[in-house]
């Protein structure tokens, strides 16, 4: 059975919007997903209906709120299937989940130490670290990036060591598309003792993470990235390291007793849910997790690998165009260059066709460095996207060459 | 009597009431003979977490039958706990463990049943739980 | 000419609602506050029409969000009447704020610093100076309350010295209610150069700051108190401190190069807004300063006041009922206890009367200690409340009392 | 000739074409006869901020008027500056910063004054206009 892509894209108002009078085709999905008619109204009820600030609250009200609220988190939970409930910390997004853990190892790691990163992160999984490294001294190795878009494994076992003591990767590069092989990232990690943090920004999406199988230590994804809101992600970590790190931020919530003298924790989760959370965020990341499963993730991904595989094929037919990242497991997006053109000139162009792409180094730097480019035009296609928008971007690319050369 | 007994007498009277009032007046007057632990018992290792007022929770076992007392600051805590305690306590572990809690639901009290509620009743018949667990290993 | 209180209700969809088959009356306000049609439509507007990554975006969707959250921006800047709009960093709450200010100064400040807090502040204003003091050993000394629930101006002025570096009052007490004379504790620590944090999370619903006229050097808020969306806030910041405090998060958008090697920090304000950001919860914000522009402050603080007074001589008459904290200037917050009756109890049956209080120790355990209490029932009005629900619940109130006594 | 004829020159060209195509290809043409930077001049003080390709702009006073010139890796950037450069380059500085913009819009670019958008387009007018105060000022 496949996806009813007709009966998908109703569930999505933007879909139906033109921009500069052709009808939005939107391709910029690895920066953020649309949101379906279901979870903007999830976030409509909860303001119509049931606001209200949460935990404490001994009324209906804030009742229900807490409920909702603490309802999404075992939603979520259940999806990634974490162990405990109180695995998962609702933040305001990964790039906050990965500063929230780059802060606690900061106390954890002296300079004898090394973290191994890969040269395919989002600089939200690179900068973190390096402003850790500054406060404990800890040396930061780099997973080097093979031609075709994959990292490369032997080094990665070469530079893993004892020393190691936590190993960084996204599931998925933003940039390239690029499905890492975190599975025996992780194994072979935890063989030397190293902790092991995913950023599933841009996986949570495209596939479903089973984090108990992988046997992750931390994981972090956006809300915004999954059909979600903004301004909502999480932080999932193993119960054993979450109360291992020291809290982040300071403030309600995350208290059970507050002296001028003495200030004492709370318990998982709220130790690292300081201050009102974003509880509308929750509410409708729940949902939005609802919804795609509802479709289901094995539709979702034969669906867009099918979606990429044609794309692949079209590009390809364009002279001078060059794809950068064509791992053998990679998520619906690609990222390429024609000839000396600038990105910037393309996704101007394309634009003016209606069709929305990204341009430019798409927040990983180094991964552009590696290729000597200032950056690329990067399609990202959805489950919601059709072949028939791929024709139109195919044919919109060849008249924006046209023009452009 | 046995606990499905308990929960039996405790349904049938609140039947009898005919709004939240009287079904709350009722359970704090039971809150007012409920069996009190003692001053010195009333230590951090006894309270309930979770519970906005204070709630103590103490249980012994006697003749292999469960021996519980509570006590709470705000009285209608108080009178849950009393609810519970006269299904609960003077019952053996087994029972306990194999209780079923829908007599919640029939008394009105589902509201509570809430695990964010912050009366703690959730918690209590956790705790109530876990220590019937801890006598039926022994 | 005063408000028009029916017309406005009709702008809260919520206040329609039932609770317990009573009508709600919402008094728990300074927890969070209810959210008026046009900050909801707009949250939907933003979902189906134009949502989309924002920043470094070239096409049409992508510049439409980032206007938006840009003119957002500007709105929240001329609402406080700051100087730059880059002054403004939108973060994901008033805690997020103090956490952000804490941070920057744990590397500026040394054992031989003294800070200032005072006694009445929310936990949020307390456990990340704690945090800060644990790193750097600056010493916190404390601004006591006195029993009217004002801070004791003299003592003050006594513990401020050369030593103290910051100084930190909230605009308003959350607990109480108490408007703090901040203009002049501002201009009595730049006197000794101290700088002052001005936590105004439960003044921004009452009363209009003027950042620039109060010469305060950071200000924080929260948007869910002032009829504005969950996850966002703010923190002003004067230039020279946000250019002086080292950066919090790292991130997406935060960095202007970034290598392995070394990583260069962008301009203000992007430095210290890591990651993707609550992009709707930003232009929700700047659509509820408008909506409570629209009604205007003046009118807003003389109708609260009214209800205040009101509030307060009714409550009087019920045995027994004392009320904790009555500055001469308070915003409209009842803090009370009856008899030797617990907030629990009180909070649960007023509940079953449709009336949602808020019970505890409101996240400032300090002012509890203070008073010697566990806790009160904190009646809090907002300008869409009325008389009538404060006769209502001054009669639930008096039910309340026979059935629990 | 003075700003306002330069402006109004481009706006009547702009006027003959249909459409953004013709427009933007005119542009791109225009942006092929730009007073070029020399490459010794690319130097970081010369990049406008907030353009997604690199974009320099330099000036030069000579008899009075200022001489910009400027150069951009993307071609439609280019031909911003080139339209830019046309209305301001060999003008005196006082004219520059008198100039009014409302030709930008009337040549169909009004979507490129938004101070967000990464062309640089309003960075570029308040850099010009920067070197035009700088210069009266002396
Ligand atoms: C005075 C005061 N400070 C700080 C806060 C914390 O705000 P938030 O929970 O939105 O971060 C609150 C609200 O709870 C408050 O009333
Ligand atoms: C791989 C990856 N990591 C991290 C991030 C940062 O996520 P956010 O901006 O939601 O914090 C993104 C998205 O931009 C991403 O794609």
């Amino acid at each position: 059975m496949t996806l009813d892509v007709n009966k998908i894209r109703n569930d999505f108002p933007i879909l139906k919007r033109k921009v500069n009078g052709c009808p939005l085709v939107y391709f910029d999905n690895a920066a953020t997903s649309q949101k379906p008619s279901k979870v903007i109204a999830s976030i409509t009820d909860y303001y119509e209906n049931y606001n209200s600030n949460i935990h404490r609250g001994v009324h209906t009200v804030s009742q229900e709120a807490t409920d909702a609220y603490e309802n999404a988190r075992k939603k979520i939970q259940k999806h990634f299937n974490a162990k405990h409930s109180e695995e998962i910390i609702l933040t305001s997004g990964t790039t906050h989940s990965i500063n929230l853990v780059a802060n606690g190892f900061t106390s954890l790691l002296n300079s004898d130490d090394e973290i191994l990163i890969s040269e395919l992160e989002h600089h939200s999984n690179i900068v973190p670290w390096q402003m850790m490294c500054e406060k404990n001294g800890a040396k930061l190795k780099v997973i080097p990036l093979k031609d075709n878009g994959e990292l490369d494994y032997e080094s990665f076992l070469k530079k893993l060591s004892n020393k190691t003591k936590v190993v960084f990767v996204n599931h998925v590069s933003n940039a390239l598309g690029t499905i890492n092989p975190i599975k025996k990232i992780i194994s072979e990690s935890h063989k030397l003792g190293a902790a092991v943090l995913i950023d599933g920004a841009q996986a949570s999406s495209h596939l479903k993470a089973d984090l108990q199988d992988l046997n992750v230590d931390f994981y972090t994804t956006s809300a915004h990235k999954l059909c979600g809101p903004t301004g909502i992600g999480m932080l999932y970590g193993k119960k054993e390291w979450l109360e291992k790190l020291p809290p982040y931020q300071g403030g309600g919530e995350m208290i059970s007793e507050v002296t001028f003298e003495k200030t004492t924790y709370a318990e998982l989760p709220n130790k690292f849910e300081a201050g009102t959370p974003n509880i509308v965020g929750a509410i409708g990341f729940g949902n939005a997790l609802d919804y795609l499963n509802e479709i289901g993730f094995e539709k979702i991904e034969a669906y867009e690998s099918e979606l990429l595989d044609y794309a692949t094929t079209r590009l390809k037919n364009i002279p001078n165009l060059k794809i950068y990242g064509e791992a053998k497991n990679k998520t619906s997006v690609i990222s390429f260059n024609i000839g000396e053109l600038h990105s910037y000139d393309l996704g101007t162009i394309l634009d003016k066709y209606g069709i929305a792409v990204r341009t430019g180094q798409h927040c990983a730097q180094p991964v552009m460095d590696f290729f000597g480019i200032s950056g690329t035009v990067r399609a990202s296609f959805s489950f919601y996207n059709t072949k028939k928008e791929i024709d139109y971007f195919y044919e919109s690319l060849k008249k924006a060459v046209a023009m452009l050369s | 009597m046995g606990i499905i007994e308990v929960q039996n007498e405790i349904i049938d009277e609140f039947s009898l009431f005919e709004d939240w009032m009287q079904r709350y007046e009722y359970m704090i007057e039971l809150g007012k003979s409920i069996e009190l632990i003692e001053s010195s018992k009333k230590i951090d290792s006894n309270l309930i977490k979770g519970c906005q007022s204070k709630l103590w929770l103490h249980a012994e076992l006697n003749n292999n039958k469960l021996i519980f007392k509570a006590d709470s600051e705000a009285i209608i805590t108080k009178g849950i706990a009393a609810v519970l305690l006269r299904v609960f306590s003077n019952q053996t572990p087994e029972d306990i463990l194999n209780a079923n809690l829908d007599f919640i639901d029939k008394i009105g009290l589902k509201e509570h049943l809430s695990p964010t509620r912050a009366n703690g009743l959730i918690s209590m018949i956790k705790q109530i739980k876990y220590y019937a667990l801890a006598y039926t290993k022994n």
